[in-house]
């Protein structure tokens, strides 16, 4: 009965509360439909012209349904006062100090997340537009010192577990959206503006599934079908040893 | 309507066939002077289904210098001095996509001729020309097998054609309206075939080292021009 | 014999209109909506923005000044066209209201010379936010100010006619027409400031 | 339509097109909506192909859309794109829009308040053309040059300001469509407002008439921000400025040669802010009408008009400030959202208003399950599941998994399909004897009214679980290469057969349209025994509807009033003091 909803894998530690809000949302839909329904199920049967030939026309004289409205509105005020604005508040507020996170730079662009980790010294490089080109989508401007040991992704993000991973998100070209369902996240990403994004994942990948899937949500041109990218969660020494290996193919390439 | 057009093929062969008793062939090659950069590994894990296609690792194609010491993927063409008019043939040019890279990455093909681009794998590619004179497209190849058929109708050096979904992706395309162009191979060479006798500039142009140009006097028996990259 | 809508010339007793003039303050509530989207979208791309000229800098403020007051005369020709029809004195509303249009043609010379201007310094607008807002907004503008004159020059062609077949009729029209025209010379009036002093 | 006072001498063909009559406009919105409804319906369908069976070629008529749409019958992405954008621009613009308000509020409402016709006879005419030139425009991108528009029925940019020449027709066809909104809901307002017979009170007009009056005021000040935003996209893509585009963007590898400082969430918020009351153009006119077929078919008033009356003008005025609830993830504070999301928590209370008192209405009655019923019945439950799953979508928390998946798909579907689209099948086959004299076949009325409810729920309901599990909305495949949406992906299969089997049970529809009007059986004036004035005029009403005008002396819903001997009592009837009845509140 938990998962009734058929709601995907959850892997983070953020998503029981949502999932917890919308189970208990989809509640309040499922009494008041069925309440709905068997009211219009009697009463169909029950005033049917052959039952009923004369109809009442005075109708309800009680005060039912304002109960019913007042129930519902009081209901929808715990929902909101109690569960999505704070909630909310922690997503938007409680962002996770950046030196306990892994903090990633993501920049979507048609049809693809350029994902960018500030490598060892925990410093982004400078990206400038008129750096673009083929091999460096980011602009990234490896002169600054900063840059150097920056290390550039496409489509695949690796995350170490149990630990927030605070992302910030923006757009090349065209507004994007940055799904991840297993981490219950999803953030446009809009052309112009850097949008903090955080999650802790609980949960890291293993033989039986070894990536979780990203996708686009938000329509970006005919390729915005396939705009998947590959989450990995990993254990802290793994994502280490992915992170130098990055690092010894940018030493290799420079 | 048929003989007509028979005619027309005839006359045509006639004028080709009178010409190649006249032309001569323009041969060179490019050098590349200095330390070879090193091969650029591309990653091809954003889309796995690129990545399974490779055993071993794929190189970007922008900077190939041969074995022997010369420069692939050269665009050498006749800029000027080309005289009459060289209708289209009508074989097409095809531009493959084949694990995630184009073949080849450097072309040439003439006004009017049909470009076919086809899709070998089994992942979507968009082919998004952006030309500056010429009308861009961008067309999205979602399957296996795929394929389109485009043509340019102004003479253009180059086309850039870009896959959006796989950006490591690029090819360079130079569109003129007479046959005289070649693209210099493995071994740094490039053959230019029936030039019509006459002094042209010839062109060459290399995606990151930029254009050079020369003035060539082509006869009967051919000519020859060598060129070196970097420019020294 | 033609079918009569009730109350498209006399008032109606418990609301106190007639259709025309419900009509006419119906379609300037959309319009304060179409231009009061305009305006917050200028709001938000003002405040949004690194930087913003003033606007004196670019554009020409005497210019702005000689059609804010052309277009406040053109007003009050207006509404005097008006209330001398109510005064039953054709005559003198066809004096007026060509004043009007002359006013109105005037304005309008005024601001292409202004565009022109601009075009002859380079001045497009794609080169920044500040002349994407003016250009939009004030050529907005003038594309209502068109319509007014349009619709007054066939008032003062086929007035004649439409005044001795019905001249309570006429008289809404030219009522209703002169509320469009204050709206349209008040949307100057806002829009002088916001883009010519500020 | 048959007038001799002022048709007499023209040619007749000439007559329904220039037709100044509010009741021939309406008939020539109402077709030419239903066309469009058909057409975005066949749009759907065809999609509906490529996400149940992804790559394949469509069958029988995949050669028809050319090399550049569907090579070898095989969907292209951006074809698709350009379908999904059509089918929502179609379905909301050019069919549910035109039909509710341009036909039904067009006819219905001068015959409702007892006028001769619209306040406005020729600027009626003029906003239909300004409907057809903005349907025509709409149309004719599909034949541009990289085909239509094709980023979204929301055209957010930067997408759309770089999208194809399609976009730029789009656009103007907006333009199009808002100036005969515009014109169409001044009329309206002005009708009810002026040219209510009478005796005709307020509170004595119809709720039909209440739900075009308040959906006029949303056309009339909703619209115009769409309208201004379209101008403004247009600039950005004749006119070269950056009003949507911020600096700094490089598209396909390219940087953008513009000045920038533009804000794409400007263009989402002038949107939404048509957009939203936009949502209930759609839906209250659907209300109107089901709620004078609810009235009828059970033989009793309304129950709580005043209410209904009173929450529909909140309704309205709510409208107009929630919009920024399609915008939760666009970056938002907990401030700004707090405050959306409770204003959608409020709207939600007059829906549930209208909704119950309409239930309740049934309470009592005496029930007569005629075609027009059954939809207006079928309405009542769709509608609630339509309203209730915007409930997580108005929530940010739970938006946040839900947002643009199917589920926001199915949530708006259940509004507008089964809910509006069946109020507008039961108005048509209610008002059918008004319009023609004749009536339906009421076999084939119930064979389209089963098969339509069947396949409704078996095309929308499995959007919530995908929606549920994820699955983005507009994607090309329908979601096939993610991992997360394999084991919900076989409901495209599901929903694409009930999407056709649902085009099949449209056939009676339409067959019985075109056949009653000749064929239909003959039924006198008050066919359904109603008690609103449209009942009162012959059948069809002649020019000018009513001969002399009418005058009202009660509630629009006086059935089995008691002690009167019949169980309706026409608003129009005079009974001299001993029957006078007692307003009921």
């Amino acid at each position: 009965m938990e998962n009734f909803l058929g709601l995907p894998l959850n892997a983070s530690a953020n998503g029981a509360e949502i999932d917890r809000v919308l189970i208990l949302v989809h509640w309040l839909i499922f009494v008041l439909f069925i309440g709905w329904s068997i009211f219009l199920v009697v009463v169909l049967i029950r005033f049917r012209k052959k039952k009923n030939p004369k109809a009442s026309y005075a109708g309800v004289r009680n005060r039912t349904s304002i109960y019913v409205e007042i129930g519902i509105a009081l209901f929808e005020v715990i929902l909101l006062t109690g569960f999505s604005i704070p909630l909310w508040s922690k997503r938007v507020n409680d962002i996770p100090k950046e030196q306990n996170a892994t903090v990633v730079h993501i920049v979507a662009e048609q049809f693809s997340w350029n994902i960018h980790y500030p490598g060892p010294d925990g410093k982004f490089g400078r990206t400038d537009v008129h750096l673009v080109s083929d091999d460096n989508p980011l602009g990234l401007d490896r002169n600054d010192p900063n840059a150097k040991d920056d290390i550039t992704t496409m489509n695949d993000l690796h995350l170490p577990v149990n630990k927030p991973a605070l992302i910030y998100l923006s757009s090349k070209d065209v507004v994007h959206s940055l799904s991840i369902p297993v981490m219950r996240i999803k953030q446009d990403a809009i052309p112009g503006q850097v949008i903090p994004v955080w999650f802790v994942p609980t949960v890291a990948n293993n033989d039986s599934m070894p990536t979780y899937d990203i996708a686009c949500a938000q329509l970006c041109g005919l390729g915005h079908y396939r705009m998947r990218g590959y989450l990995t969660v990993q254990s802290q020494r793994d994502f280490d040893e992915w992170i130098k290996e990055q690092e010894a193919s940018l030493a290799q390439s420079q | 309507m048929k003989t007509i057009n028979q005619l027309y093929i005839m006359v045509f062969f006639l004028i080709l066939s009178t010409l190649a008793v006249h032309a001569g062939d323009l041969k060179g090659t490019v050098k590349f002077s200095g330390k070879a950069p090193a091969l650029r590994e591309i990653k091809m894990e954003g889309d796995r289904n690129c990545a399974q296609m490779h055993h071993g690792p794929v190189y970007s194609e922008d900077v190939i210098v041969n074995k022997n010491g010369t420069l692939k993927n050269v665009f050498v063409y006749l800029k000027e001095g080309v005289k009459g008019k060289y209708s289209a043939p009508s074989t097409p040019v095809v531009l493959a996509q084949e694990g995630c890279m184009y073949h080849p990455h450097i072309f040439g093909m003439q006004v009017g001729q049909t470009l076919e681009i086809v899709n070998d794998d089994p992942t979507l590619h968009n082919i998004h020309a952006l030309p500056k004179e010429n009308t861009p497209f961008n067309v999205g190849q979602p399957l296996k097998g795929m394929k389109t058929a485009k043509s340019f109708d102004k003479p253009e050096v180059m086309v850039k054609f870009k896959c959006d979904v796989h950006n490591w992706m690029s090819a360079y395309c130079g569109v003129l309206d007479h046959p005289f162009f070649a693209v210099s191979d493995e071994n740094g060479n490039f053959d230019i075939k029936n030039v019509p006798p006459g002094t042209y500039t010839v062109e060459t142009w290399h995606e990151k080292y930029g254009v050079q140009d020369m003035k060539v006097t082509v006869t009967a028996k051919g000519a020859k021009a060598n060129f070196v990259y970097p420019k020294p | 014999m033609q079918m009569n809508i009730p109350y498209s010339i006399e008032t109606r007793p418990d609301t106190g209109l007639h259709n025309a003039k419900l009509g006419i303050w119906l379609f300037l509530a959309s319009e304060v909506m179409l231009f009061g989207a305009l305006f917050s979208s200028y709001a938000l791309l003002r405040v949004g923005a690194e930087s913003w000229p003033r606007g004196a800098d670019i554009l020409n403020v005497p210019l702005g000044a000689v059609n804010t007051i052309i277009l406040i005369v053109s007003s009050i020709t207006m509404v005097r066209s008006w209330t001398s029809l109510l005064k039953k004195d054709f005559k003198k509303f066809r004096l007026l209201l060509s004043t009007t249009e002359l006013l109105g043609v005037l304005f309008l010379v005024i601001k292409f010379t202004e565009y022109r201007m601009k075009f002859e310094h380079g001045l497009y607008p794609s080169g920044s936010t500040f002349l994407a807002i003016y250009f939009t907004m004030t050529g907005l503008h003038a594309l209502h100010l068109l319509g007014g004159i349009v619709v007054n020059a066939y008032h003062l062609i086929l007035g004649k006619r439409q005044w001795n077949l019905n001249p309570e009729k006429f008289t809404h029209r030219i009522e209703a027409t002169g509320l469009y025209w204050h709206f349209v010379d008040l949307i100057w009036i806002i829009l002088f400031p916001l883009l010519y002093l500020t | 339509m048959e007038n001799h006072e002022t048709q007499i001498s023209k040619p007749k063909s000439r007559l329904i097109f220039l037709s100044t009559d509010h009741k021939t406009i309406g008939i020539l919105y109402g077709f030419t909506g239903l066309l469009f409804l058909l057409l975005g319906f066949s749009i759907m369908m065809l999609m509906r192909w490529q996400l149940a069976f992804p790559g394949q070629p469509i069958p029988f008529i995949g050669s028809w859309f050319g090399q550049d749409r569907a090579p070898g019958g095989i969907m292209l992405p951006e074809f698709y794109n350009q379908l999904g954008a059509m089918h929502g621009t179609i379905m909301v613009f050019l069919g549910v829009v035109p039909i509710v308000v341009g036909a039904f509020g067009n006819y219905l409402v001068p015959l409702q308040i007892g006028a001769p016709d619209m306040a406005f006879p020729k600027l009626n005419l003029m906003s239909y053309w300004l409907y057809v030139l903005g349907g025509l425009c709409a149309l004719s991108s599909f034949f541009m040059p990289g085909g239509a528009a094709q980023s979204g029925w929301t055209s957010y940019p930067p997408l759309a300001d770089i999208a194809t020449t399609g976009q730029t027709f789009w656009l103007i066809a907006i333009i199009f469509l808002a100036l005969s909104s515009m014109l169409n809901s001044i009329n309206i307002i002005t009708t009810i407002v002026q040219l209510r017979a009478k005796g005709m009170t307020f509170m004595r007009l119809p709720f039909f008439v209440w739900a075009q009056f308040i959906t006029g005021f949303l056309l009339l000040l909703a619209f115009p921000a769409l309208e201004a935003a379209s101008v403004l996209q247009l600039m950005d893509r004749l006119a070269g400025t950056s009003f949507f585009l911020p600096s700094g963007l490089v598209v396909s590898g390219q940087p953008l040669s513009v000045s920038g400082g533009g804000s794409p969430l400007l263009w989402q918020h002038l949107f939404w802010f048509l957009a939203h009351p936009e949502v209930y153009v759609l839906i209250l006119p659907a209300m109107g009408i089901v709620a004078e077929i609810l009235a009828n078919n059970t033989r009793k008033p309304l129950w709580g008009y005043r209410s209904m009356v009173y929450a529909t003008i909140f309704l309205g005025f709510m409208s107009f400030i929630v919009w920024a609830h399609h915008m939760f993830l666009t970056g938002m504070g907990t401030i700004i959202s707090g405050f959306f999301q409770a204003t959608t928590m409020i709207i939600s209370i007059p829906s549930v208003v209208i909704l119950l008192a309409l239930l309740i209405s049934l309470w009592g009655g005496s029930i007569r399950f005629t075609t027009p019923m059954l939809f207006a019945l079928a309405f009542l439950p769709m509608f609630g599941i339509g309203g209730l799953t915007g409930l997580p979508l108005g929530l940010t928390i739970s938006d946040i998994p839900l947002h643009d998946t199917y589920y926001v798909i199915g949530h708006f579907h259940y509004i507008v399909a089964p809910g509006t689209v069946f109020a507008i099948f039961g108005g048509i086959y209610y008002w059918f004897p008004k319009l023609t004299g004749r009536k339906m076949n009421d076999v084939l009325g119930r064979i389209h009214f089963a098969g339509s409810l069947v396949f409704m729920n078996g095309v929308f309901f499995p959007m919530f679980i995908l929606g549920l599990a994820g699955v983005s909305r507009r994607l090309w495949d329908g979601g096939a290469q993610y991992q997360f949406a394999q084991h919900v992906l076989h409901w495209h299969e599901f929903m694409s057969i009930s999407a056709w089997l649902l085009a099949v049970f449209q056939i009676p529809f339409i067959v019985n349209l075109f056949w009653s009007i000749r064929k239909g059986k003959k039924v006198r004036e008050n066919y359904w025994d109603a008690t609103t004035l449209e009942w009162a005029a012959s059948s069809p009403p002649p020019h000018g509807n009513f001969f002399p005008l009418p005058e009202v002396y009660r509630s629009p819903y006086e059935y089995s009033v008691p002690g009167y001997a019949e169980d309706f009592l026409p608003q129009n009837q005079f009974f001299g003091e001993g029957l006078k009845i007692k307003e009921k509140g």
